[in-house]
Order: C-alpha cells, then sequence, then structure tokens
C-alpha cells in the first residue's frame, strides 16, 4: 500500500502522470517532501497548503516552468510536532528527497534546519534542501540562518514593521494594547512591535500588554475587560486559531469598538469565526491578497476553488514553484547545492509583484498588503472567504522596500561544485 | 560459600537447569535488541527501532506504577520529559566546554533529574490512590505542560531546545553521530535498565508495591505506610522515566514542549495499557505498537488516530488484560485444544475478522477521504471505491454488518459449552467510593 | 468600579457554565463511580447537534434537541460500553471514556471538518443586554447565566421532589439496596448517564456560539472540568457549583493583576536586572489559566476531600 | 400449602472464592423458616443469592419460575422483599422518603396484602413522630424498624429477614417479634436469618441449619432442640 | 503485678449522634489471652479499629505496654508490637499464599524499604514464611493467588498474615467464624500454639472457644465493658447472664 499522500499526490495529479510516460528519459521528477500536520487539529490547514502546492505544481509542469523536469510534493505528517518533523524528514531523505518544504511551527522549522545543517555535514553529496513556506521566526534568517534554507514568507519581524507603520498612519489612533499568545513566536511579536510602535509616532501609547497561554482561553472577556479599561482604541495581535476568534468574538460582546491589526486573521478557520463581527475593524497584514490591485492571481483562486471546494491563500506556494522550476531551470540541476546558488539573489515576478531572494540571509523580499474585512461588494472585494460573505479590501499595498530589514546572517556556503 | 567440586558431573547441569530457563528469555532479549537492526536497516527503521527502545523503557517505569502499584497515572510524560530536557541542556554545556560528561552517561544524569520531580511531585500525589491520585497527575501535567511554554528560558518555548548530540573526541570511534551508534546506546541502556526494573519487582519494596495495589488496607496492618511505598516507587519509577527521556533527548536531538505534555502522557498510558499490564513484557509490546502507530501508520492514513482510539477501546472492552494478556490466554492448553478441535470455526472466525476489519479500514478511510480530499476515487487493498456514491457506502456497510454477524455466531459456536476466557483488569483497583 | 463589576459578571457567567459543565460530570461520578473522560466530548457533541439543527432549523429547536441527542448517544454509550467493563472495575470505564475521547473527537472531524463552523448567537440574542460606562453586557451572558441557573434548579427539584430523584439518591449509597426494593439500578444507570451527558450538551449548545467550535473545544475545557469537580469534592453537587464558581472568579480577577514576583521584588527597592529574563517576571495574569491547576494541587494537599467533599477517591 | 421459595443445589461465589456449596432449602406458602448456623457459614450469602444480589448457579426458583440469573429489581417485583443486615436505609433520605422508595412495580400474581404508609405508622408509631427526619440520625432500633416498613411497602409474598434483632435493646427486639407474627397471620412467607435462638424457635415452623456453605439440618425446632450432638457440632456459640 | 499489655482508658468512639462504644475499660496483662464478647452489633469489631489505629477514638486513653498509642497510624502501632486479624477476610488477593505470607514477615524481619535486596535470597524471610505456612496448614496451596482459595482457607490465611510478623501482641477478630467444630477444635489448637507467650485479644462469638481459649473474658454490650474477669467469674456475673448469655440459654450447655 502506498502512502495515502503519496496516493493523493499522485491521483491529484492525474495529468503528471499522462506527461511522465511521454517526457524524454532526460527529465527528472523533483519530488519535494511537506512536512507538516496533516492530522489532528491542524489538518485543515496543512491540507489546504498541500493542495495549493499541488495545484501550482499541476500548473507548472504543465507549463514547463522548471523545463521539462516535473515537480511533485508529497505530504508526510508531523503531527505539528517538532520531533516528529524529524522522524518524517528521515524518512524522506531515505525515500531519497531532496528538498523539503514546511510551515506550520517555527519550533519544527528550526528543528528541521538544525537537522538538515547536521545531515548535509555529515553527508556531502547528498544535501538536503528547505524550502519555507510559513514558519516566520526571524531567527531563521538571522543568528540561525543557513545555505540550505530559504524563507519565502515575510518573517514576524517584516510583518510587524509594516502593520504598525500601516496603524500609525490612522492619526485617529492613540492608545495600542498589545495582546500576543505566550509562546516564543508571541514573545518576537510583542518585541517587535513594542519596538515599531516607539519610533512609528511620537504620540502613539502602549496602554497595556499581555500574554494569554496559547489554546487555554475560553473566556477572552476579562482580556477584553482589561483593554476596555485601558482605553485602548487599537489591538495588535498575533493571536491565531481560536485564540483569535474568540478575541474577537468577545471584544465584539462587550461593545469594545477597537480596530485589530492581526498577522493571522485571513488563515483558515478565523474569517467564519469573525463572520460580520469583525467587519472594517480588523485588518491583517500579509503577502497577498485575492481582492488585491489588479486581482493578479484570482484566476488560479477559482480553479482551486473549483477543483478542491476551498479557498485559496496559501500563495507563498506560488513563489516557491515558480522560483524553485526556475532555478531548476536556469542551473540546469535538480542538485540542491546548484538550485540553492541558483536561487541566491533571484529575481522574479509573484502575484505580489516584484521579489527578491536576498543572497545575504535567504529572505525573500515581497511586497505586503494590509487588508481589511469588508462585506464584499463584488468591485473593489470581489471575492469573499469561506462563504461568509465578508472578505478582505485591499487598504494598501506596501513595496518590498517597507519591510526590508538588516540581517545578521554570517552564512557559511558550501563550495561551488 | 564453598566452590563446587568439578567433578561431580551432575552439579553443573544442575545448576544450569535453574539458571538457563531464568536466563533464557533474558538471552532472546538481547538477541533481539542486538540483531534488529540488522534486519531493519536503513535511516528511518534505525530512527523508529530507537524510539521503540526509549518507548519500550517508558512504559516499563509507568508500568512500576500502573501495573505493579495500581497507580493510573495522567502524567508520566512529566518526568521523563524534564529528564530529557536536563539531559538536552548537560550536552549543550558539555558542547560547550562548560562541563565534561561523555553522552553514554547522560541518561543517569537524565533519570536523576526524572527522580528529583518526582520526588518533588510524588510527594503530592501519592497521598492519594485511585481516582484522585489519576486526576492529580493530570493536574500537575497541565501545570508543567502550561510551564513549559511560558518559562523559553529553560524550555526553550515552542521551538525547545536543540543540541549536537556530537560532544567531544570520539571513544574508540564511537561519536554518537551516526543513528546506529545511538540505537545501540539505547538498546544497552534498555537491557541494563529492563534488567533493573525486573529486579525491582523481586526486592521487599516491589512485593509490597503489589500487596499496596492489592488491598493498602491490610498493608498498614502488616507495618506499612501504604503512601511511603506507593511514593518510593513513584520516585524509582520516574528515575527510568528520566532515562527513557534522556535517552529520547539523544536520539532526536532536541527537547520540546510535547515531551511533557499531557497527550504524550495519555500516548504512554495508551500504549502501556494496549500491550498489557498484567506482565513484565506488556508494555514492550504496547510500545512496539505505539510507535508502529504513531509513526508508521500515520505516513498511510490520516485516521490512524481514530484507529488507535478504536482499538484501544476494543481492547478495554474485550481484552482488559492487553495484547499479553491474549497471547498468555491464546498459548493455554485449553485453548489451544479447542483450537485444534474446533479448527473450521476457528478459520470461520479469522476470516469474518478479516472482513469485518477489512470493511471497517475501508468505510473509515472513504470517509476520511470525503472530508479531506478532493477526489472521489479511494484506492485501497488494490479495489478503488468511488466515495461519492451513496451505494459504495450502502455496499460497505453492509459487508461490516454480514461479517460482524457471522463473527459473532462463530465465536459463541467456538467457546459453547465452555467457559470462556475470562481476563481481569490488571493492577488497577479504582474501588467504587461510598458503597 | 465598573471594570470590577463587569469583571465580577464575566467571571459569574464563566464559573456557571463551567458548572453547567460540571455536574453533568458530577452526577455521572457520583452515581456510578465512573469519572468520564469523554465528557467534554459530549460537550462538543452537544455543540455541533447544534449548529447543524440551527442552521437547518433553528437556535431554540437545536436548544431542546441537540442536547436530547445526546443524551441519547449517551445512553448508548452506557448501555452498550460502560455496562460491559463494568465488572472489571473503575479504572476500566475511566480507560474506555479515555479512548471514547479519541474517537468522539475524530468522529467530529471527520463529519463536520477541521475547521471552525459558523456557529453563532441567534439574532434575537444578539446584543447588548444592558450598557454601563459605555461598557456593554451582552444578551448573551445573561441568558447563558439563566440556563444554568434554571437548570442547577431543575436538577435539585428533579433529585428532591420526583420518585426517580428518590431512587437515584438512595442508589447514590446503596445501590443494590435500591435494587432489592425492586427498582431497575441499571436502567436508572443508564438515565443518569444519558442526563449527565445531555447536560454537557446543553453547555455546549449555550458555550458553542458564545465561543467557538471546533475540534480543539474538548481538549480546551477537558481538563478544567475535572479539576472542577476534584476541587469541589468528588460527588458533590454543591462543591461543583462553589468550584465552578471560584474557578470562575479566579481566572476572571487573575487576569487584571499585571503583578509579578518582579514586581514585588522592584517595589521593595530590589533592583536587579539580572532577574528580568528569569521566572520571577511571570505575572499573575499571565498564569491566569493555570491557576485552577494551582487551586487543585493545593486543595489537594490542605483538603483531600475537595471542598465539599465527604468521601476521599 | 404449596412450595413457595425452593433453593436447587445452589452454588455462591464472592468474587472467585466459593460460599456455597450445593444448597437445597424450601419455603412454602405461609410459612416462617428460620435459617440458623454460626457467623460466616453463608446464610447472609443464601439470602443475597435468592435475591440476585451474589451470582448463583444451580435454580432458584419462586413460584416454581427459575429466578437465578434475573437481576435484583425483577426479582423483587415478583412479590420478594428483602431486609438486609445492618439496616440499610438511605441516611440522606427522610424517613417518608425511605418508606415511598420501598414501594414497587409489582409482576405477575397479585399480591396478598397491601400496605400502606399509615400502616406503618400504626405499626410503629415512633416513625410517624419522625417522618420528615433524615434517616441517618435515627437511632439503631428506629433504622431497623424503617427497614421493616420500608420492605413491607413493596407488598411482598415472602420476605427475606437477615439478622433483625443485631444489636437491639430488647424492647425493641419484642417489637420485630410482633412484626413476624403479623406476617405470619397475614399469610407472608418468611426466610429468617436470626441469631438470637430465642426469637428463631417462637416464630418459625421449621428450621435449617447451615454449616459450611450446605444444609446439614432440616425440622422442627424441637426436633433441633432434640438433636445435642448437632446443635454441638453447628450451633453452639 | 505484671505490667499491662493493652491497657484502655474510658474509650469512647462516636459516628455521627450515635455512640457506639461508650467508656469501654479493659487491661490485659502481657502473656494474658483474653476474649471480648458480647452480642453481635455491641460495637466488638469497632472496639478493634479503635485500638489497631483503623478509627480515632473521641475520647478516653489507649495504652500499649505503658505508652499511649493514640492517634497514631495503623503501621505505626503495627511496628510498637501489635498485630490484627480481620473478621472479613482481608488479605492481597492477587498475590499468591506464600507472597502474602512473605509480605507480612518483612516489616518484622526489619527489610522495611529495601529495594536493593532480592526477596528469594532472605533466608530469614523465607524461613519464618515456610513456617507460618505450614502452622496454617496451607503449605499444599502456597502457589495459588489468595483471592481464589475457599473461604475457610482465606481463614486460615488471614490469621496467618496476622501472626507471621510475630507481634507481642495479637488481636484476631472472629478467628473461627464459619467453621465446623472439629474445624473450630483445631484452629484453637493452632492459636494456641502460636500465641504461646504473647498476648491474645480475641473477638469470638463461640462460648466453647472463649472458655477452651481465654484466660479472661471481657463482656462488651451496647459499647459497655459491663464485666471482665476470669471466665467463672463471668459466667456467674448475674449481669451477664442477664444481658447476654440469657439471649442463648435455649443452647447454652456449655457448662
Amino acid at each position: 500500500m502506498s502512502s495515502s499522500y503519496q496516493r493523493t499526490s499522485l491521483a491529484g495529479s492525474a495529468v503528471i502522470c499522462v506527461t511522465l510516460l511521454s517526457t524524454p528519459a532526460l527529465a527528472e521528477t523533483v519530488r519535494v517532501a511537506f512536512i507538516d500536520p496533516l492530522s489532528g487539529t491542524f489538518a485543515a490547514l496543512g491540507q489546504n497548503e498541500l493542495q495549493s502546492f499541488h495545484a501550482m505544481a499541476a500548473r507548472a509542469n504543465q507549463e514547463k516552468w522548471a523545463g521539462d523536469n516535473q515537480l511533485e510534493f508529497v505530504g508526510f505528517d508531523n503531527q505539528a510536532s517538532p520531533q516528529i518533523s524529524l522522524v518524517q524528514l528521515k524518512n524522506a531523505i531515505d525515500q531519497g528527497y531532496r528538498y523539503i518544504t514546511q510551515a506550520n511551527g517555527s519550533g519544527a522549522a528550526l528543528a528541521l534546519i538544525d537537522a538538515i545543517n547536521k545531515h548535509n555535514e555529515r553527508n556531502p553529496g547528498k544535501e538536503v534542501m528547505f524550502l519555507n513556506h510559513g514558519a516566520v521566526d526571524p531567527s531563521l534568517t538571522n543568528d540561525k540562518c543557513s545555505f540550505w534554507h530559504f524563507g519565502f514568507d515575510a518573517n514576524a519581524d517584516m510583518k510587524s514593521q509594516v502593520l504598525i507603520n500601516h496603524l500609525a498612519t490612522n492619526p485617529a489612533i492613540k492608545k495600542v494594547y498589545i495582546i500576543n499568545q505566550d509562546y516564543a513566536a508571541g514573545h518576537q511579536f510583542t518585541r517587535g512591535e513594542k519596538e515599531y510602535l516607539k519610533s512609528a509616532r511620537a504620540d502613539l501609547e502602549l496602554v497595556g500588554e499581555d500574554l494569554v497561554p496559547l489554546g487555554k482561553v475560553k473566556d477572552f472577556s476579562p482580556y477584553i475587560a482589561k483593554i476596555k479599561a485601558s482605553g485602548a482604541d487599537s489591538v495588535v495581535t498575533g493571536n491565531w486559531g481560536t485564540d483569535l476568534s474568540l478575541l474577537i468574538k468577545a471584544a465584539k460582546e462587550a461593545g469594545l469598538n477597537a480596530n485589530f491589526y492581526t498577522y493571522y486573521a485571513n488563515l483558515k478557520g478565523a474569517p467564519i469565526a469573525m463572520g460580520a463581527d469583525g467587519a472594517d475593524r480588523v485588518r491583517y497584514v500579509g503577502i497577498w491578497n485575492i481582492n488585491n490591485e489588479t486581482f493578479a492571481g484570482e484566476d488560479i483562486a477559482t480553479s482551486f476553488k473549483q477543483k478542491y471546494n476551498d479557498d485559496f491563500t496559501w500563495m507563498v506556494s506560488y513563489s516557491i514553484v515558480a522560483m524553485f522550476s526556475k532555478a531548476i531551470k536556469e542551473s540546469g540541476s535538480t542538485d540542491p547545492v546548484k538550485v540553492g546558488f541558483a536561487l541566491e539573489g533571484m529575481k522574479a515576478t509573484s502575484l505580489n509583484g516584484q521579489v527578491e531572494m536576498r543572497a545575504s540571509d535567504h529572505q525573500l523580499l515581497q511586497p505586503l498588503y494590509i487588508g481589511v474585512w469588508t462585506k464584499a461588494d463584488g468591485k473593489t472585494v470581489k471575492y469573499d472567504q469561506e462563504g461568509t460573505g465578508y472578505g478582505w479590501k485591499t487598504e494598501k499595498k506596501y513595496e518590498a522596500s517597507a519591510s526590508t530589514q538588516p540581517t545578521t546572517c554570517a552564512m557559511k556556503r558550501p563550495p561551488r561544485s | 560459600m564453598k566452590p563446587e567440586p568439578a567433578q561431580r558431573p551432575d552439579a553443573i547441569p544442575a545448576r544450569l537447569r535453574t539458571i538457563l530457563p531464568r536466563a533464557l528469555p533474558w538471552a532472546v532479549f538481547a538477541l533481539g535488541l542486538i540483531v534488529a537492526p540488522l534486519i531493519f536497516s536503513g535511516g528511518a527503521s534505525l530512527s523508529i527501532l530507537s524510539q521503540i527502545g526509549t518507548m519500550m523503557l517508558l512504559g516499563l517505569s509507568f508500568n512500576m506504577l500502573l501495573g505493579q502499584g495500581g497507580m493510573l497515572s495522567f502524567g508520566h510524560a512529566v518526568y521523563s520529559g524534564l529528564g530529557a530536557y536536563f539531559a538536552a541542556h548537560a550536552i549543550r554545556l558539555a558542547g560547550a566546554g562548560t562541563i565534561s560528561i561523555p553522552i553514554s552517561l547522560v541518561p543517569i544524569l537524565g533519570g536523576l533529574a526524572g527522580m528529583l520531580f518526582g520526588v518533588l511531585f510524588g510527594y503530592v500525589t501519592t497521598k492519594k490512590s485511585g481516582t484522585t491520585f489519576a486526576m492529580i497527575t493530570l493536574g500537575i501535567s497541565e501545570l508543567v505542560s502550561a510551564c513549559a511554554l511560558m518559562m523559553p528560558e529553560f524550555f526553550g518555548g515552542e521551538g525547545g531546545v536543540s543540541f549536537n548530540r556530537v560532544v567531544g573526541r570520539p571513544l574508540y570511534g564511537i561519536s554518537f553521530g551516526p543513528q546506529i551508534q545511538v540505537y545501540y546506546l539505547i538498546a544497552v541502556w534498555l537491557f541494563i535498565c529492563t534488567l533493573a526494573i525486573y529486579a525491582f519487582s523481586l526486592t521487599p519494596l516491589g512485593r509490597m508495591i503489589n500487596a499496596v495495589r492489592d488491598n493498602p488496607e491490610r498493608a498498614e496492618f502488616i507495618g506499612y505506610d501504604p503512601q511511603h511505598v506507593r511514593y518510593l516507587t513513584f520516585i524509582l519509577s520516574s528515575f527510568f522515566a528520566g532515562v527513557a527521556g534522556a535517552l529520547g533527548a539523544i536520539n532526536f536531538e532536541i527537547v520540546s514542549a510535547e515531551n511533557v505534555s499531557t497527550g504524550r502522557s495519555g500516548a504512554i498510558l495508551l500504549f502501556t495499557f494496549i500491550g498489557g499490564v498484567d506482565y513484565f513484557f506488556g508494555p514492550l509490546i504496547g510500545a512496539a505498537l505505539g510507535v508502529f502507530f504513531t509513526e508508521l501508520l500515520s505516513n498511510y492514513t490520516p485516521a490512524w488516530q481514530l484507529y488507535l482510539g478504536i482499538f484501544f477501546v476494543l481492547m478495554v472492552l474485550y481484552a482488559p488484560g492487553g495484547l499479553s494478556g491474549l497471547l498468555v490466554e491464546a498459548v493455554r492448553p485449553k485453548v489451544l485444544r479447542r483450537s485444534i478441535l474446533r479448527w473450521p470455526l476457528l478459520l470461520a472466525i479469522c476470516v469474518s475478522g478479516l472482513l469485518v476489519v477489512f470493511g471497517a479500514i475501508l468505510a473509515i478511510e472513504m470517509l476520511f477521504q470525503r472530508s479531506l480530499g478532493s477526489d472521489s476515487e479511494l484506492k485501497l487493498f488494490g479495489i478503488s471505491v468511488d466515495t461519492s456514491l451513496r451505494m459504495s457506502y450502502v455496499v460497505v456497510g453492509l459487508l461490516v454488518f454480514v461479517s460482524g454477524i457471522s463473527l459473532r455466531w462463530a465465536w459463541v459456536a467456538f467457546w459453547d459449552g465452555a467457559d470462556k476466557p475470562q481476563t481481569e483488569i490488571a493492577g488497577v483497583t479504582i474501588r467504587r467510593t461510598g458503597t | 468600579m465598573e471594570f470590577i463589576l463587569f469583571t465580577l459578571l464575566n467571571g459569574l457567567s464563566y464559573g456557571l457554565l463551567l458548572f453547567m459543565l460540571s455536574s453533568g460530570l458530577t452526577l455521572i461520578f457520583s452515581m456510578m463511580g465512573v469519572l468520564n473522560f469523554a465528557h467534554a466530548s459530549f460537550y462538543m457533541l452537544g455543540a455541533y447537534f447544534a449548529y447543524s439543527i440551527s442552521v437547518n432549523l433553528s437556535f431554540w429547536v437545536a436548544f431542546l434537541a441537540a442536547p436530547a441527542i445526546v443524551a441519547g448517544l449517551g445512553a448508548a454509550v452506557e448501555r452498550y460500553g460502560l455496562r460491559h467493563v463494568h465488572k472489571y472495575g473503575h479504572a476500566a470505564e475511566l480507560l474506555f471514556t479515555f479512548g471514547l475521547s479519541y474517537i468522539v473527537v475524530e468522529l467530529v472531524q471527520v463529519t463536520w471538518g477541521r475547521a471552525t463552523v459558523q456557529y453563532s448567537i441567534p439574532a434575537e440574542l444578539d446584543g447588548p443586554l444592558f450598557t454601563l460606562y459605555g461598557t456593554s453586557f451582552p444578551i448573551y451572558r445573561g441568558f447563558m447565566m439563566l440556563v444554568a441557573s434554571l437548570m442547577m434548579l431543575s436538577i435539585y427539584l428533579a433529585l428532591t421532589r420526583t420518585r426517580v430523584g428518590l431512587v437515584v439518591q438512595a442508589a447514590l449509597t446503596h445501590p443494590s439496596m435500591v435494587e432489592a426494593l425492586g427498582h431497575n439500578v441499571p436502567r436508572v444507570f443508564t438515565l443518569v448517564f444519558a442526563g449527565g451527558c445531555g447536560l454537557a450538551a446543553l453547555a455546549g449548545v449555550i458555550g458553542g456560539d458564545a465561543f467557538v467550535t471546533e475540534p480543539g473545544m474538548a481538549a480546551t475545557v477537558g481538563s478544567i472540568i475535572f479539576v472542577v469537580v476534584v476541587v469541589g469534592g468528588l460527588g458533590s453537587l454543591a462543591g461543583a457549583l462553589i468550584a465552578s464558581l471560584l474557578i470562575g472568579m479566579v481566572q476572571t480577577f487573575a487576569v487584571s493583576l499585571d503583578y509579578s514576583v518582579l514586581t514585588l521584588l522592584t517595589a521593595l527597592g530590589i533592583q536587579e536586572t539580572a532577574l528580568r529574563g528569569s521566572v520571577l517576571r511571570i505575572t499573575v495574569a499571565q498564569m491566569a489559566p493555570m491557576l485552577p491547576y494551582m487551586l487543585l494541587v493545593l486543595v489537594l494537599i490542605l483538603r483531600p476531600k475537595g471542598l465539599m467533599g465527604t468521601r476521599e477517591g | 400449602m404449596s412450595e413457595l421459595l425452593a433453593f436447587k443445589d445452589v452454588h455462591a461465589f464472592y468474587g472467585k472464592s466459593h460460599v456455597l456449596f450445593g444448597v437445597d432449602m424450601v419455603v412454602n406458602e405461609g410459612e416462617i423458616v428460620s435459617l440458623l448456623g454460626r457467623n460466616g457459614t453463608g446464610r447472609s450469602t443464601a439470602l443475597k443469592a435468592a435475591m440476585g444480589l451474589v451470582a448463583a448457579t444451580g435454580s432458584i426458583e419462586f413460584r416454581r419460575e427459575t429466578i437465578t440469573g434475573l437481576r435484583a429489581f425483577e426479582i423483587a417485583r415478583r412479590g420478594i422483599g428483602y431486609v438486609p443486615e445492618g439496616r440499610d436505609v438511605f441516611p440522606a433520605l427522610t424517613v417518608e422518603q425511605n418508606l415511598i422508595l420501598g414501594e414497587k412495580k409489582r409482576r405477575g400474581v397479585p399480591s396478598k396484602a397491601q400496605w400502606s404508609l399509615d400502616d406503618m405508622y400504626n405499626f410503629f408509631p415512633h416513625l410517624k413522630e419522625r417522618r420528615h427526619t433524615s434517616a441517618g440520625v435515627l437511632s439503631g432500633g428506629e433504622q431497623q424498624m424503617l427497614t421493616l416498613c420500608r420492605t413491607l411497602m413493596g407488598n411482598p409474598d415472602m420476605i427475606l429477614i437477615d439478622e433483625p434483632t443485631e444489636g437491639l435493646a430488647p424492647r425493641i427486639v419484642d417489637l420485630v417479634g410482633e412484626y413476624l407474627i403479623e406476617l405470619r397471620n397475614k399469610g407472608i412467607s418468611v426466610l429468617l436469618v436470626e441469631q438470637k435462638l430465642s426469637i428463631a424457635m417462637k416464630v418459625s415452623q421449621r428450621v435449617y441449619v447451615m454449616g459450611h456453605g450446605s444444609i446439614v439440618f432440616e425440622g422442627t425446632p424441637t426436633e433441633l432442640l432434640a438433636n445435642a450432638t448437632l446443635c454441638k457440632q453447628w450451633l453452639e456459640v | 503485678m505484671s505490667e499491662c499489655a493493652l491497657d484502655l482508658r474510658d474509650v469512647r468512639k462516636r459516628f455521627g449522634s450515635a455512640e457506639i462504644i461508650r467508656g469501654a475499660n479493659l487491661q490485659v496483662e502481657k502473656g494474658e489471652r483474653c476474649a471480648i464478647i458480647g452480642p453481635n452489633g455491641a460495637g466488638k469489631s469497632t472496639l478493634f479499629n479503635l485500638i489497631t489505629g483503623r478509627f480515632p477514638a473521641s475520647s478516653g486513653e489507649i495504652l500499649l505496654n505503658g505508652s499511649s498509642i493514640m492517634g497514631l497510624k495503623p503501621f505505626e502501632i503495627y511496628r510498637r508490637g501489635l498485630s490484627r486479624g480481620f473478621q472479613i477476610t482481608n488479605i492481597f488477593h492477587r498475590l499468591s499464599v506464600y507472597e502474602n505470607l512473605r509480605c507480612s514477615v518483612l516489616w518484622s524481619l526489619g527489610y522495611r524499604y529495601s529495594f536493593w535486596q532480592k526477596l528469594s535470597s532472605l533466608p530469614d524471610v523465607k524461613e519464618r514464611a515456610d513456617e507460618v505456612l505450614d502452622l496454617i496448614g496451607l503449605r499444599d496451596r502456597q502457589n495459588t493467588p489468595a483471592g481464589l482459595l475457599t473461604y475457610a482457607e482465606q481463614r486460615a490465611l488471614e490469621i496467618g498474615i496476622a501472626i507471621a510478623g510475630d507481634a507481642a501482641v495479637i488481636l484476631l477478630d472472629e478467628p473461627t467464624a464459619g467453621m465446623s467444630r472439629s474445624e473450630t477444635d483445631a484452629a484453637i489448637e493452632m492459636i494456641r500454639r502460636i500465641t504461646q507467650g504473647k498476648t491474645l485479644l480475641v473477638v469470638e462469638h463461640d462460648m466453647s472457644v472463649v472458655f477452651a481459649l481465654a484466660e479472661k473474658i471481657a463482656v462488651l454490650v451496647f459499647g459497655e465493658i459491663i464485666a471482665s474477669g476470669s471466665p467463672n467469674d463471668i459466667r456467674n456475673n448475674p449481669r451477664v447472664r442477664e444481658a447476654y448469655l440469657g439471649e442463648y440459654s435455649a443452647v447454652d450447655r456449655t457448662e
């Protein structure tokens, strides 16, 4: 019995199989191990992301983005655990995979890059590369940076910077409350946000901050009471999942008319929980918005919706597939070392515009969007999310320069063979 | 003691005769540990074997509580996890040159750390037994796992603490870099600890914890403080849990919050129970099966947790002695004789049992495919089913129903006129309160 | 003042919801000695059934039907599962429900998907009940408190004023004697288990839309209700009420306390920058959700029977 | 007089330990039969086996229908009442609630005598005075009265009574005696386990003596007293 | 006068509003065999539970070898040399008969909570366990799980556990319950043998046992010791005859 994910991926891109048989022997199938949660509570997220990669790969293979080479993404369930991620990494390496991709949880990402560094050191000639499609811990491209890691999402600091600077452009906002989850990424957000708040506008006041235990709080009303008591007019939060939905719900209940500046309000699950409650008050920062200025990528989103009956939100899969294919084609090789060097400094056009893979730290520099939760009107908000009748209106697009940050990365590169 | 004269021809065989049967299982166990990686080679299977090894030790230490002491703990991962954290920090310090400790001895350190917390938390938990004990261990488990995220200084946040297990100069070419060396490190420790845990069960305290399990009140009237017996056993069990934790840490080179999580504790309980808590070797079977479920089965199906849950519930319902209990039951002469005499019925049981399992798996996979995937076509066991058709469900449902009925019939007929094998639940005595 | 009032109300309503959840658990435990690990799973099922029904029919139908359906499921679980493991003792019963909780969460995901479902508060209950100093108190919270209080009252009346209630009360201490008097105790057990599950489901109907209906919801309340029943005293309904309110209040008020050991030290004039990154900086607010577990450990050390308990586990 | 309750080769177990070893015993309609023997010989177990409260093999028949394997409540509904040793009152309930719980559904033949709350209160006026107090605070004697009455409320045709006079003051013991005689007058059969021979001998028509989990003597009280060796071996205390 | 092994001074026990033991006074000399008799429900077992620390007494004083054992836990009392058997069989049902006995001798031989010694290589434990095994006549059942023994065998084991630790003061609660005359005689013989030189306090219903075994008899009626003294004194005590023996006059032929 073959793996169900392998099964899914094969069946999911039936077109590939046909093309596979007819392609010349020269061409290779480049397999990428997708190591993310595929069972349990986070399975919905993982499945959606994997399907995005399947859709992108199908498109790339059809349009020969990587020349005659075929791309294939195969799911490996890491059960949202750093340790099982490592087991799956070993599994993948055993099966001959040279590329992996992962997103959910910086903990797992750090564990993976750590293990990959060790593996590559111990097994020259069998190097493995990590295409990061969403782990946002800035240390991945700073003190922990590695030649074998490429970050395609904007990291937490970049997003914080844009989010806070955008917040500062609204002169009505005076008092800000920061609430994040009590774990490493949450602490990162709090630190970054406080820093940017200080520099963004002189009269912005931080009136309170909280750290909530991850996924443990049922009733957010005490937090809302506290925010209310602080007189805050805006809340900045890196919460995701139920911790975000519950926060917004509780705010609405208590009649707290504050603005919410978030990072994850567009993630699967949150829109449904917000419903009408979040209208015009909730914003998110992200690398893409389907309701962007030109509706770039709408064809992808509609065909995705048709095929999987789900919203296409994981635009980073497009960036990865596009740039990865381009690197294979340009280097004429599927070897991670060569592909790696080809990716360094690569400029490309993604669905959010011009992007560049900074060579010094392997951080993709790209435009960021601020979206605001708005009733779909068919014009600026053409596409709603999760059938709620609400979608994200592009409030502002920030070019890559707005979020470019210095890096402390001192990268050790392999010899160019 | 005077030495046995070598001339006496029957002296040595007589000694051998008593030692051999006792030593034989251990020799087989040791041999199994040695040859396992030769049979299952390859990076991932070595890693799986290593995991099974640590899980076995964890299960054995857990069974000191559950099987031997009747203490149903929902927080065993706390001790192994904290042991793992201490081991991780020690290796980091060793890597940085701050302290000097060989990797092969780090498990002792982990064990001592686990033991330390056993001393601390055990003092609170072992005051009670039964349901209350279970609840307090759950509470402490929640507390510790929450702390793991709140105190990133020690626990490393959700990223955990990672390190490089290759520390210092290799000794006799052993650096513990290659997985095979780690495997044998685990195997050696597992063997030593298994011996130690077995030996524990033969000591006065080891016997008294059985007595306390059976009848804590009477234990008081033969001079023992049952709380103290439980407490000491708990501390020792925490030590072995800590050793297992440290071995796991060395294997993964990372320790994260999930090592102390309630989910992990639940998994230990699940696996150990499935293996069977009545027999010393039960947890070994449970560990192998548990790792099979979480590491291997999860590669094939997203429904593995459901299978695990169903499997567990079926065990509780029909085989509370666990797999080891079933095994021992199955090789009883009475059962064997009946099996041979009534082989057609046995065959019918096997066939219909397999059909039920097959149908159930098909049904579950169809449902999961429908809820997760986009494709309506499910390929399984070489057949292909259209999950979008209502008819497929009807057919599969009928299959399960019909084979279920025939299984039941065959089972009843097989045992007709005989006492059905009665397995009693193990070491756990949670007595009804208030009656 | 306003802050204190609202925090009080929030604590009260949250505590009452906890009570709705734990009352069923306590009832089942005190009657049958079964610590139902899957109790929170029935809470989740209640919320999901209520979602499905309210989307297709109406919230009010769901309000009545969902608990009834879940009670039916509970009865089936008792009749075809629990009763069979009863002979193996209470540990087996506990383990059975433990395994059941694994199964339920998977089945819920297969049936309703893994993402949050849009189970929202009905329009007629949506909005502020009253507004004080600019802060509004939602109708729905009031509704929650009302339902919880009514439920409490009806449990009390059912237990003390009806014949079945008498049987239940008597069977609590002397099940075999009650049976010898000609009462069908096994059926009473089934009824109690079903009732307990129904109560959990009712809490799910109310809590599912007040909060979020998603597959993780059982896990988030699962262990806290055990804390409630243990702190309150195993098997004591009054204890469960007191513990629920206590925990509701403690958690709610703790959130407003931004003090840590470090603050204390600073106030005492000790300025030690080295401590700033240490455990001491963790504030009471941060620890709020942990407090129940600390309370649990504390209570068990100081008063092992629980606040209102009459017997030890 | 026809046979009402019959034990035929009954074996019973507590857990795995064997307590009754093939008991044969009959109680006829309208008869009071005492089951004698020393502590621990299995007399209480015999009553519990008849009531379905311990697992038993062999057959126990009531009105010539097998009741072995039935649940206790089913047996009770056929018209058997049970008064346990040690006065199992429901301590949290009031006296009246305790009595009400004695009422039960009947199955099969209608009962010989109907009893109401008032009958009970007339029987033992003490209970009426204390009808609203919780049973847990009653004295031992009052509790014994309460259990006896509670069983009567179920209108049984046969009552199994286990050591009703244990630890009671002589005045109450007399009351229990009156109660038994009242039952006999109404034609209700009784299987009585009693330590105090004086009472047992006074009220019963026949006696069985139990030793080691089986019946070692059957006969009238007079026959029993005449058999000195038997008394010495199995009864003497 | 020899010192009292056990001295009860106005011991009282209240459960809720009911006073079960209402001022019990009893002195048992060292090496004396004393029986407590009394009707069922008089509080004999409760008195045992108070002496052995199972329940705390409400008031009064209990002295063991001259020092108070009030408020001590059962195991502490055991360690001071007082052991007891139970009326309702109270054994370690999943351990074998032999293991039951081994456990019961461990503390008295000083092994305490040892987890560094192998049970099977402790010669004194083996010796004592074997000795008790023979005393109670369960040699051929030594490997049977105690829960599978017959009732009579469990009774024997119960006594075995109580005496295994070689305590100086032994309390037995109805040791012959459920036995026939001949078995009872054997049991008396056994008890007499194993309590040689020890202090014995026994609750018993069987008058012949009492008179055969005891040098002193105490009569407990309604929580009160209404008389104590030599068998002859008790037999001739009118209060005892009225309150207790009278009930049995129909078969009272032991005189």
